[in-house]
């Protein structure tokens, strides 16, 4: 098994290698072009792209010694003021030598930050504006401050469609040399949605099984139980059998290894593909809330799943009932 | 005349000093003995409530005796160094005058626990050797942190206890004698029942009270404030599981000055006898777990100002569970067992938690699934089979202490015990 | 608008001068006769004149010298065993010159003294009696070792009657020219108790205003709503009225300028005030227990004390229907 | 993009040039006229002048030289005793040279020390009051400690009325030549209430678009959901299309970005503006509570946005039904 | 009589030992061969031979030395960023002296970790990975974050099919010269299922009555060594002795140390045991979802169990009495 991570493998390099995010990718080839970058906010969910845009956009204005003037720091890492303050600080003062006369900071998960240490990165952003610009990373933009909202270039990023995460796995896939079924490409897609990142990690432990990568493979690998068999519990308990519907549960945990707190996850997503009337499905949307919160809050889980099972019984004699 | 009551009239001797007659006789006869010979038991333990007299009468008796007493208090002897330095040679050579000679080591409580850093061994030693008597005073002889004086062969164990309400009137009334203040007895008996066996604070009441009056009248105590002892806890109990309104049964933890978490503990042990109809009883427990609630939210955000629900909750809302409950007669109140239960179990704790690592080491397990998933068995092999029992307790390296443990007592460890010795 | 302290301006000087607490000051006077005086324990709520009161004696027993044989300490400010291994030693030990043949150790917050540090204070206490006599000043005296306390007087001070303090207040407003209404010093007693203290900053604060004081310049000083105004909202959602309850909460806040987490507090206060059954009043403590954690936890304010109001109309509801 | 903040860009500089707080400036020139500050509290929400007026009033009454006057500090930036017991100490001591014999000491966010350090704090003013004048900028005055508030003049700062914050913003528009449309002049008054300097921020971050500025630009720079759309996915949902209603859910939260937690301060916002019966909204606002505590807790926001939509289902059904 | 507890005297030592888990030993033995051996996650339930198979790995990959090469850590001995810091970083930075240029690190119980160690892990493993292998071992592999099991070669270890237990007891019977009757091996199973660990220590210890083991010995056996008789318990409770209840309670809390949360999912379990009508039981399931959840946020477990102990008092009343 190979050490390398595919997903570092597998990155695009320079901004024109990007296939996805073609309107971002545009707006910072021009940046590129005119040999200037504004400081900018990178929002979006993980795995869209957000990391590797900042690393392309630098490969592209420095070249290859893009390592020497580019900075990359993970805000909830060291969270807290002194990051801002040291670290960046430090990076900043000293000047590039090269044509481009500032440096580019990335800073991840800046949502992260407390308000403190946002506003003292406010302070080092206006002070070292002139030799360094600042890629703030972040999940929502909404979480950071305004005044530096204001002093950033906003970008949006979004998930990727189906069609194209899919076309990435295939060419990885033929790259590597590996054999991944259909409803092998379909769990990836299931469980990882559009976070491209955890797809590329999820076929590559799949294909440290050495076997050809069916949707079990992928499901067992990712500690996710199939989702056919979780249907399969919800079926069992709103027939009535509580006992048996337990068993599977019990069996599940087991079989897939999967926390209780997924297990809830996806008894959620299959509750909507259940083939039972919409009220119903929103009596269990409650119930399933409910304990979702109890097990955040640390309530044992194989009580609160029981408990849960013994609702959906429950729901189920009222669904036959009325 | 500008001495506090309490130094004022310190008794002199052994026989001006308020009660434990019997207990003092067998100090007595104890210090006597070494003028013959030094006993078996080289040390004396005295140990009870504060203001009973313990250090009086020691330094009564030395003063009857004609004996040099050498004083050490907790800060003379935190290190092992300093307790060496402060009693190690005085219970060695003699003073100058070739007198008899008393080593007091006074308020071992404030000896450290777990950081004295030795202080305690080293006082265990010094008495091994020691040509005088050595007397140890304490409070609270249970800590644990005494354990090495249990051994009654070694030590003379004596216990104070608070010496009784006649005892104490009289011995306020000498005081007023001499004082030359006259004073009803109904005053001094108040003062004597208030003090409840702590001499010292009824004299210094007296003193806080009386100084400066003509004469002491009953009316001239009954204000004073209570200290918190029991009865305070027992009226706001009371007040608590009988109230009719919220403001009745909250005002009283306002008012009393009291120790929320020992009331919780309080209320907890005695609601159960108070409340005989179980939907009350259920009601008025599921008040005291949502106040327990809140003391846990306390402790994980340390936002105290939630401390107002923990109160509302264990008072007005227990005290609102009640429709119909009485109690079946007169139930008295009683102690919080569970106070009581974890503080002696907390030794076995911690034996238990070094058993579970000796486990860890030997079968690549956490100490928690040592203890769930293999001490028990253990325990039933310790319990029937002393040779294997001898053998895993070689295996694991069990000191003896931690086969008694295991074993479930001494009785049942002798077989593995002396097996092992084979 | 003079920089003085109001609270130290009228502090007594004197046993005499104190108009509260007769009982206690009587017996202190006694130990001024008598030229002897026990180790104490001034216990009670904050503002009674606890402080006051060791001043004033020492202040009647040294004469104008009092403060070279008086020593005050704050237990809670240097905390520990050190204070009192070390400074208090240094200064038990000097002998006095003057008649008394002791000095006057006053220890603030002693309730705060860890427990190491008290026992060390035991052997203190003991070994200098000669020379110190010691005033612990506590909150809850619950919370000194039974040792200590076995060795001290105890004395409780007990908040200030209304009428005492109406009193106290009015000499002042006299004194420096104010014009204080009923309802104004009806607010102070609401706000403050029989914290004299607190009582008498307030009455200081307002008067900064320049304008006369009544309850609403007290309320907005102190930055709490009027117990009436929240009585009322209370009130206005258990009748069922909720969008009018929502926005009396919001003139509150913005009105007083309370902080959500404040408004809180004084609905918990109020809500025993309220003529309903008084088992409804432990449900209702619930209530906003409840929304006090999660605004603990950091829940939103605003979306929180809407909730809070939700719970309250609907306790209401149940109180008529049931 | 110019590098220079509005915010501060458009920040009166004399107290005759505030608009807003007219009864305020007035006293406060009243101070400038009499050379004489007393200690101040300035007390308010965010955004409505309170720095701004301290740094004019010093202005005025040094002129030019103001900077060597006056200090700012940041409670909560250093917060804790040390800020007060040092910086302070140092800036306080210095005397001044001008006509006026003391200095001002701006103490932002003052009701973020902890009662140690306000301790701390009042020791000092009164020690340093002749060479020092604080001025306590605070959001809530009732979290200063009261023997503080005594020696201080209170202010209270209100919120902008909606006419001053669109003219405000106009004049800015005007000067950098940027389109704003009436539909983004209301977003911003929607997003930002009468928050000053949020609203020139959020102006600020969405002209960096480049782009006539409407309400969707507005929306997506600050992170907030269209309020319209919000409001369109609880009427679906309350029809009882749960499905659909949980589709417009997802799409706005990749849309807009918004976080979980964000949407339903929305949810809780747009709530009161619907056209049910008060019942129903105490219900529901119940509910968003409940909802918005589990996200706080770290529930999954996917679980808890469904259940919360089911919760609005069944009310919609309750609701018809009823 | 032997003087080792079994399970560790009948471990294997070398994989061609291990008799169960055979997919896993064969990937586990070309590993061997290679002389490589990458990151990988053991997971599966307890008694299952991961521990044993991860100590075998490195016995067959360093021969008798191998103690010198391997390091064994307990997460939830040692919890918290520190160990992995630390501990792990000292261990992984010597070089190993042998013809295997790393050594083996195996983290047991490592989905306790918390989810910063786990970042932290994640780093280490990075730096460390020519020098250092990680076998972490865990329970459940989904709660482990997807960083590190994207980095790992993942195991899943399963319940052993009753053969093979069996066969495994019958060795140990054979050689340890003791009876085990049919009925005693078959109790064994029932109880332990698939737990190897258990099934062995059940029998030493049945083993050490030196009598035949029949399925009387067995039961005897496993219930002393489960000293929480919850049973018991609740039958005292619903009889109405609610202060014999809480004593046994007490017991197994404070003497036995028995957690809580045990005490309470052996309550569940019980619970549906219970003759009592069905609806009886689906209630108090509800009830003790309720207190499980209690638990985890209250500060006694015993108090909040007790109120649970309490409802059923009222349960076994209403029981009674309808």
């Amino acid at each position: 098994m190979s050490s390398e991570m595919w997903a570092e493998k597998y990155r695009p390099k320079f901004l024109k290698q990007m296939v996805d995010q073609k309107e971002i990718v545009e707006r910072l080839e021009s940046f590129v072009k005119s040999h200037n970058v504004p400081h900018c906010i990178f929002a979006g969910p993980p795995g869209t792209g957000k990391t590797t845009a900042a690393l392309c956009l630098a490969h592209d204005l420095y070249g290859e010694t893009y390592r020497e003037n580019l900075m990359e720091l993970n805000a909830s890492d060291e969270r807290g003021i002194n990051v801002v303050r040291q670290t960046v600080k430090t990076f900043a003062r000293v000047r590039t030598l090269g044509e481009i006369p500032f440096k580019i900071l990335i800073l991840d998960e800046a949502d992260n930050m407390t308000g403190d240490a946002q506003q003292a990165l406010r302070r080092t952003m206006e002070r070292y504006t002139e030799t360094c610009r600042f890629i703030l990373i972040a999940n929502y933009s909404g979480k950071i401050l305004e005044p530096i909202q204001s002093r950033c270039a906003p970008f949006r990023f979004t998930y990727l469609p189906r069609e194209e995460q899919d076309e990435y796995l295939k060419r990885i896939v033929k790259n590597e040399n590996i054999v991944l079924q259909q409803d092998g490409l379909d769990a990836i897609y299931e469980v990882c949605g559009g976070d491209l990142r955890k797809a590329i990690n999820s076929l590559q432990a799949a294909a440290s099984l050495g076997k050809p990568i069916g949707s079990e493979t992928v499901y067992s690998v990712v500690g996710r139980a199939n989702p056919a068999d979780v249907h399969a519990m919800i079926k069992i308990a709103m027939d009535g059998n509580f006992l048996e519907a337990r068993k599977r549960l019990r069996e599940m945990i087991v079989k897939y290894g999967v926390a209780g707190s997924d297990i809830i996850k996806q008894i959620h997503i299959e509750l909507f593909r259940l083939e039972i009337p919409e009220n119903l499905k929103v009596k269990l949307a409650g119930i399933v809330g409910e304990v979702d919160f109890r097990l955040v809050e640390g309530a044992s889980e194989e009580v609160q799943l029981s408990a849960l099972l013994a609702r959906l019984v429950e729901a189920g004699y009222e669904f036959k009932g009325g | 005349m500008h001495d506090a009551w309490i130094v004022k009239h310190r008794p002199r001797s052994a026989k001006e000093v308020v009660g434990n007659r019997r207990a003092i006789e067998i100090f007595e006869r104890w210090l006597r003995s070494w003028e013959h010979a030094i006993p078996t038991q080289r040390a004396a333990f005295l140990h009870g409530p504060p203001g009973i007299g313990k250090t009086v009468i020691v330094e009564a008796l030395a003063q009857d005796l004609g004996a040099e007493l050498i004083e050490r208090n907790a800060s003379d002897y935190r290190t092992e160094e300093k307790i060496r330095q402060v009693a190690g040679f005085a219970s060695q050579y003699m003073g100058f005058f070739g007198k008899n000679r008393i080593i007091l080591l006074d308020e071992m409580d404030g000896v450290y626990g777990t950081v004295d850093r030795g202080a305690i061994p080293a006082i265990t030693e010094i008495i091994k050797n020691t040509r005088y008597p050595i007397v140890l005073i304490a409070n609270d002889f249970w800590n644990k942190k005494f354990v090495s004086f249990r051994d009654k062969k070694k030590f003379l164990i004596i216990e104070f206890k608070k010496p009784s309400v006649n005892d104490i009137f009289k011995h306020l009334k000498k005081i007023c004698v001499k004082e030359s203040l006259p004073a009803d007895d109904d005053a001094l008996r108040f003062l004597a029942q208030r003090s409840q066996g702590d001499v010292r604070s009824g004299v210094n009441d007296l003193q806080a009270l009386g100084q400066g009056k003509k004469r002491l009248l009953f009316s001239d105590v009954s204000w004073l404030a209570y200290r918190d002892r029991k009865d305070v806890i027992f009226s706001v109990l009371r007040q608590v599981l009988y109230s009719k309104s919220c403001k009745a049964a909250k005002q009283m933890v306002d008012l009393a000055d009291v120790d929320i978490d020992m009331l919780f503990e309080w209320i907890y042990e005695n609601l159960p006898y108070h409340f005989n109809i179980p939907s009350e009883l259920a009601a008025a427990m599921e008040a005291l777990a949502t106040a327990d609630l809140y003391r846990g939210r306390i402790r994980q955000t340390q936002n105290w100002k939630l401390m107002r629900y923990v109160i509302d909750f264990m008072t007005a809302g227990v005290a609102m569970a009640r429709r119909k409950s009485k109690p079946s007669g007169w139930v008295p109140f009683r102690f919080p067992q569970r106070i009581r239960t974890l503080s002696t179990s907390r030794a076995e704790r911690k034996k238990k938690s070094e058993i579970g690592k000796k486990i860890k080491q030997r079968m690549h397990v956490s100490v928690g699934v040592a203890n769930k998933d293999v001490l028990p068995f253990l325990k039933i092999i310790f319990e029937s089979d002393p040779s294997m029992a001898a053998g895993l307790a070689g295996w694991f390296n069990f000191n003896e202490e931690e086969i008694i443990y295991v074993a479930g007592g001494k009785r049942q460890a002798n077989a593995i015990l002396s097996s092992v010795a084979n």
